[in-house]
């Protein structure tokens, strides 16, 4: 399959949920050529080597967020990621950190699915518009003011990253909370008070205590440690102003 | 194989040690660890107000107190701590602002934290020499 | 989902950060080290008289007020947020001893500069 | 089993899945739409898609120019009644994605903009930088939790059709996560499971492009049409097939060969200006500037990689400021991957596997011969993009006709009756067990992913950009001889929980049946035109014989049975395809003869 003379040893995390008390890391060799991601090492194992080995990915150019993993212990994305980075020392490949572990490399992520339903994120617009009036109007400016947080691939690194998720999972975490600020930020939305219901707990934006990392292994430089940590100043203006003109707060 | 039983038994790895995982948590723990000493700091304040009100000698013991060896290697120490603090704290400071725009071009994270630091220098340079101007 | 009052904590923490960011370092230094080792700075500055007497006047109350309840209200939430890392769960009950020990020290800072008087 | 009950399901949650579940529950509120995808829906590949969506909104503009553009870009195997409705409604979906809130890039007086994209007469491509797909994708599915009533069933792999009484009724999936299964039963089923990319080895498509919802529609009886038209993408990665996105040509970008000669002009696209123009030189459609480098490689003209023979994509003339933000994704893409700057260096590109022009024959109103199935998206062919789609046509089909399929479907589904469940139950465990077959089988030999390579060669030996009698026989011969040892597959891996091995193997099922299909189409068609060009004697286009549609019936043990199909014309005759100053006389002319329109 490849003519290429450097071999690669990867450790990858195995755990097979029908057979296994726990995960262990096992050793493969693996021959590779210097453009080579991680994923396609993954993929020479699964072809060549070894079938039973089980791994999300579909677009191999880092935008579908299917393959995160922690890579040598740093959360990335296995297609963006190069073999000849780490040659030639060995590589270890696990499952991503604070998730459940599915299987081998996959982990469950049906928290991160809800948590995205639940923070309500599509438009809630000011004005319902019909689609023979044409489009809102939108400037470049207001367009810029959530377009890097629109960008998440819900790869989910960034919750790997979090211990604050990983100590508890309550917690909405960084790429929902991106994604709440994104379309709070958007100057189309009116829903920014019914989606602040879940910002303003103890589990919204104060579940973070700005430890940045998020922001830190994020792909896409959506920055979810900004989107989270500016709203802690509206969400404790919001509080104490509600003492004051009740009527003008989110209950 | 039989298709219709649920074998799914995810594994939930541990936190424990979770810092030791990375060098970023290590930084973020030396970030948050400035606390104690800053409560500290605090407390020797207090205890000294506390001597103030009891009277002169009392107020002239903790002095004295403060001229001993360990206090000032305390206070040394105090010193760099609050060193790292000021760094940290501006570092961490644009990610609590919304974008800052400076001619129509959003302005850089790092900027902010230079901003931050330079602010620091002036002010407590500005606290110095203002102690410095009262000196009797 | 249940309002969170961490707004309270987070903006004495926040005033308190940003207090003790600006200011920390000459403090420390004046109180410290240049007033107790007469380096750069009079030991007279920080005499029972003059400390006295700025402690009497309004200004210099709130400047020690300020001070002292501010860094204890800023470091108390981060030795909080410590001890929540460190997985020492004490939960609700660390989080009342601790925000009830600044709340003490707040109490008797604003007690002892009153008790002062103008 | 397990059995759910729904008035709609829908295999497949990307662009036109989502948005016919969206059409189906908005239609009626009261509908139940099962939304079944064997991967999130964000993770579809949808998401992947760079340039943008064409729909007509500037004033110099018109839908005239849209419809004549698709048409003669598809060398008039369009179908012009399907043309001129979809032409009609592109504006209206795309600014309906707006209103769901999705980021378009927009112009300073805060209207959508538009770029200019290769064989459209005018700028007329939405775009939200170059993360069009990305950004339509995650606005459907984001906009689509809005609604109770859509019932998603993620990471769910579809294996069957439930077809009873004449008419499909429903489908078998299997549960990843527990490899257990479903039926979901239902009164009408929309397939919008996208293209087969995947039959050939290098090539733009994700991994999970794999033709399942065109296999599983041939196996019922359903005809895929016109799958001999594959589209080469003139400008990827060499090696992993990466795109790059036609908007580096639309926003100016050059084609170089290795001696820096802008030689598009060699091939009646010139002449070369500065200035980007449309339907000149780099903007000219797919099919002609995949083969034109394809002729460079002939002369000796291009840059060897390790991968084969590349051109130049020459995007440095535009700057660092415009490329970041018109381009970030391409910058990423050269940087990360390649170790390239774009605004310093040239990045060399080759044609790769891009897109499925055919698929399951569907007509203008999504049906498919099989009375209560739909399809919609890259996985129909409903006769659009005729034997050459042109770029950005295909993300607005996906919500024009998704719409679409979500309407009529939720319309049928109103007036028909669930049938006898144990009938059915009885069919979805049929389906169970030849799915269970694959896998609980102990003597198999062959490896699939052996198979799978295999069969991506001889796909790109035979299928390529230029093919001949000889070749396509060998090729169908190969896929024969797959086809063969297919039956005999061996999975590894025997697990429940998560097994990608088995579902691998499915998926290599699948893809040899569709690359049959592909080979068997193409070695019929005696002749040339859009993506399916040969060297043997039949160079030319030949509208007396071939000005239809092909349809590949499943056979049982056997190659494809294959028919013709007329096309439906309506306002333009089949005319030359002609781009560059050829085209611009081309018009000129017609403008002169009394309008046929
Ligand atoms: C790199 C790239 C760039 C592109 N750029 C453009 C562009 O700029 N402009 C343009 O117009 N077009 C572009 N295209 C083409 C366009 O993106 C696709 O044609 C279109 O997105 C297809 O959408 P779809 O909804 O039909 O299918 P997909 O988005 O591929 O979705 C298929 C769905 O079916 C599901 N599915 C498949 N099989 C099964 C099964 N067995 N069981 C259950 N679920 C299943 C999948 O999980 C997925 O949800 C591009 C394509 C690529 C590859
Ligand atoms: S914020 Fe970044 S790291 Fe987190 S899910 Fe989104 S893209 Fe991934
Ligand atoms: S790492 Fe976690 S604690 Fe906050 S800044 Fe990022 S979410
Ligand atoms: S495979 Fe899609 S992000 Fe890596």
């Amino acid at each position: 399959m490849t003519d290429g003379n450097k071999i690669i040893e990867m450790e990858v995390l195995r755990y097979r949920p029908e057979q296994d008390q726990e995960p262990f890391y096992q050793s493969y060799e693996v021959p590779f050529l210097d453009d080579w991601s991680v994923l396609q090492g993954l993929q020479y194992i699964k072809d060549d080597l070894d079938g039973t080995l089980s791994f999300r990915w579909s677009c191999r150019m880092a935008i579908c967020g299917s393959c995160g993993m922690m890579i040598n212990g740093v959360p990335g994305l296995g297609c963006r990621s190069f073999l000849r980075n780490y040659y030639p020392g060995k590589l270890r490949v696990a499952a991503l950190e604070h998730f459940p572990i599915e299987r081998d490399l996959v982990v469950v992520v049906d928290d991160f699915m809800n948590k995205l339903a639940q923070i309500k994120p599509y438009l809630i617009p000011k004005q319902v518009r019909a689609l023979d009036q044409g489009e809102y109007l939108q400037t470049p400016r207001q367009l810029e003011q959530y377009r890097q947080f629109s960008t998440c691939i819900n790869c989910m690194l960034c919750y790997a990253a979090c211990p604050q998720y990983g100590m508890n999972t309550d917690f909405t975490g960084p790429g929902i909370l991106a994604l709440m600020h994104r379309y709070n930020a958007d100057s189309r939305d009116d829903g920014r008070a019914q989606r602040m219901e879940l910002g303003h707990a103890d589990a919204g934006v104060w579940g973070c205590t700005a430890v940045g990392y998020c922001s830190e292994v994020c792909p896409k430089d959506v920055d979810p440690a900004h989107a989270i940590n500016q709203n802690k100043m509206g969400s404790a203006i919001d509080y104490f102003l509600r003492f004051v003109k009740p009527r003008g707060a989110s209950q | 194989m039989s298709a219709q039983t649920d074998k799914r038994h995810p594994y939930r790895r541990p936190m424990r040690g979770w810092w030791k995982r990375d060098r970023y948590y290590i930084r973020y723990l030396a970030m948050e660890a400035t606390s104690i000493l800053i409560a500290l700091y605090a407390l020797i304040l207090l205890f000294g107000l506390l001597r103030l009100g009891q009277g002169e000698a009392a107020f002239n013991g903790w002095l004295e107190a403060l001229r001993s060896a360990p206090s000032v290697a305390l206070h040394v120490l105090l010193l760099l701590v609050f060193v790292y603090h000021s760094y940290s704290w501006f570092k961490v400071m644009p990610k609590t602002l919304p974008a800052i725009y400076w001619r129509g071009a959003k302005l850089p994270q790092p900027v902010i934290t230079r901003i931050g630091v330079c602010a620091a220098v002036i002010v407590n340079l500005l606290v110095i020499i203002l102690l410095t101007g009262l000196q009797p | 989902m249940k309002r969170s009052n961490e707004p309270v904590f987070w903006a004495l923490f926040g005033a308190g950060g940003m207090l003790s960011a600006l200011t920390g370092v000459a403090l420390v230094f004046v109180t410290g080290i240049g007033v107790p080792l007469a380096l750069l700075l009079s030991p007279e500055l920080m005499s029972y008289v003059n400390m006295l007497a700025f402690a009497q006047h309004w200004l210099g109350k709130l400047v020690i007020f300020a001070v002292i309840a501010l860094f204890l209200w800023h470091a108390t939430l981060r030795i909080l947020l410590l001890l929540h890392d460190f997985g020492i769960r004490a939960g609700p009950a660390s989080a009342l001893i601790g925000n009830g020990l600044a709340l003490l020290c707040t109490l008797a800072a604003a007690y002892l500069l009153l008790a002062l008087g103008f | 089993m397990e059995v759910f009950k729904a008035d709609v399901a829908i295999v497949g949650a990307g662009g036109a899945g989502l948005r016919a579940a969206i059409a189906a529950v908005e239609a009626d509120p009261s509908l139940s739409v099962a939304l079944i995808s064997k991967v999130y829906p964000m993770r579809s590949h949808t998401v992947a898609a760079e340039g943008g969506a064409a729909g007509v909104v500037r004033d110099d503009d018109s839908l005239d120019y849209h419809f004549h553009d698709t048409v003669a870009g598809g060398d008039w195997l369009c179908d012009q009644d399907v043309v001129e409705y979809f032409v009609a409604h592109c504006a209206a979906s795309l600014t309906q994605l707006e209103h769901w809130g999705c980021p378009w890039s927009r112009k300073p007086d805060g209207h959508v903009n538009v770029r200019a994209f290769g064989g459209m007469k005018v700028e007329r491509t939405w775009f939200a930088a170059d993360r069009s797909g990305f950004h339509m994708l995650h606005t459907l599915f984001q906009t689509s939790i809005k609604y109770p009533s859509i019932r998603r069933f993620d990471e769910y792999f579809c294996t069957d059709l439930v077809v009873e009484d004449g008419r499909c009724q429903g489908v078998v999936a299997i549960e990843v996560a527990t490899g257990r299964f479903t039926f979901i039963q239902a009164k009408a089923v929309i397939l919008a499971t996208g293209g087969a990319g995947r039959v050939y080895r290098e090539n733009t498509n994700g991994g999970i492009v794999t033709g399942d919802g065109m296999s599983l529609a041939y196996r019922q009886g359903a005809p895929l049409r016109d799958m001999e038209f594959m589209q080469f993408h003139p400008t990827c990665m060499p090696g992993t097939g990466l795109l790059f996105t036609e908007a580096c040509r639309g926003e100016g970008g050059f084609l170089l060969n290795k001696d820096g000669y802008r030689f598009l002009q060699d091939y009646g696209l010139g002449p070369a200006e500065e200035q980007p123009r449309n339907k000149f030189m780099e903007l000219g459609p797919r099919d002609r500037l995949s083969q034109a480098i394809w002729h460079e490689e002939r002369k000796g003209r291009t840059i060897d990689t390790p991968y084969g023979a590349a051109v130049n994509l020459d995007l440095r003339h535009l700057g660092r400021k415009k490329l970041q933000e018109r381009l970030p994704l391409i910058c990423e893409l050269a940087e990360e991957y390649m170790g390239i700057d774009p605004a310093q260096e040239c990045i060399p590109v080759r044609p790769g596997i891009h897109y499925t022009m055919g698929g399951i024959y569907a007509n203008l109103e999504t049906e498919t011969p099989l009375p209560g199935l739909y399809a919609a998206g890259e996985c129909a062919s409903n006769g659009i993009h005729g034997a050459n789609r042109l770029g950005s046509n295909s993300l607005v089909d996906i919500i024009v006709f998704g719409k679409l399929a979500g309407e009529r479907a939720a319309e049928y589904a109103r007036e028909v009756q669930h049938s006898e469940p144990t009938t059915l139950a009885k069919l979805a465990a049929d389906a169970e067990q030849r799915a269970l077959d694959v896998v609980n089988r102990t003597d198999g030999s062959e490896k699939h992913s052996i198979l799978r390579r295999e069969m991506g060669q001889s796909m790109e030996s035979g299928c390529g950009i230029y093919r001949t009698a000889d070749e396509m026989q060998s090729t169908c011969d190969k896929l024969a001889e797959l086809r063969e040892r297919y039956g005999n597959v061996n999975v590894e891996d025997k697990s429940t929980v998560w097994n990608s091995d088995w579902l691998g193997a499915l998926e290599v099922g699948y893809l040899l049946e569709v690359a049959e299909a592909v080979a068997h189409s193409a070695l019929n068609r005696k002749e040339s035109r859009g993506a399916h060009q040969r060297l043997d004697g039949f160079e030319q286009r030949d509208d007396a014989n071939y000005l239809k549609h092909t349809l590949a019936f499943h056979t049982a043990d056997g190659p494809p049975r294959i028919e013709y199909q007329d096309v439906v014309i309506t306002r333009s005759q089949p005319g030359t395809r002609a781009y560059g100053a050829a085209g611009v006389a081309e018009d000129a002319q017609a403008a002169q003869e009394p309008a046929h329109d």
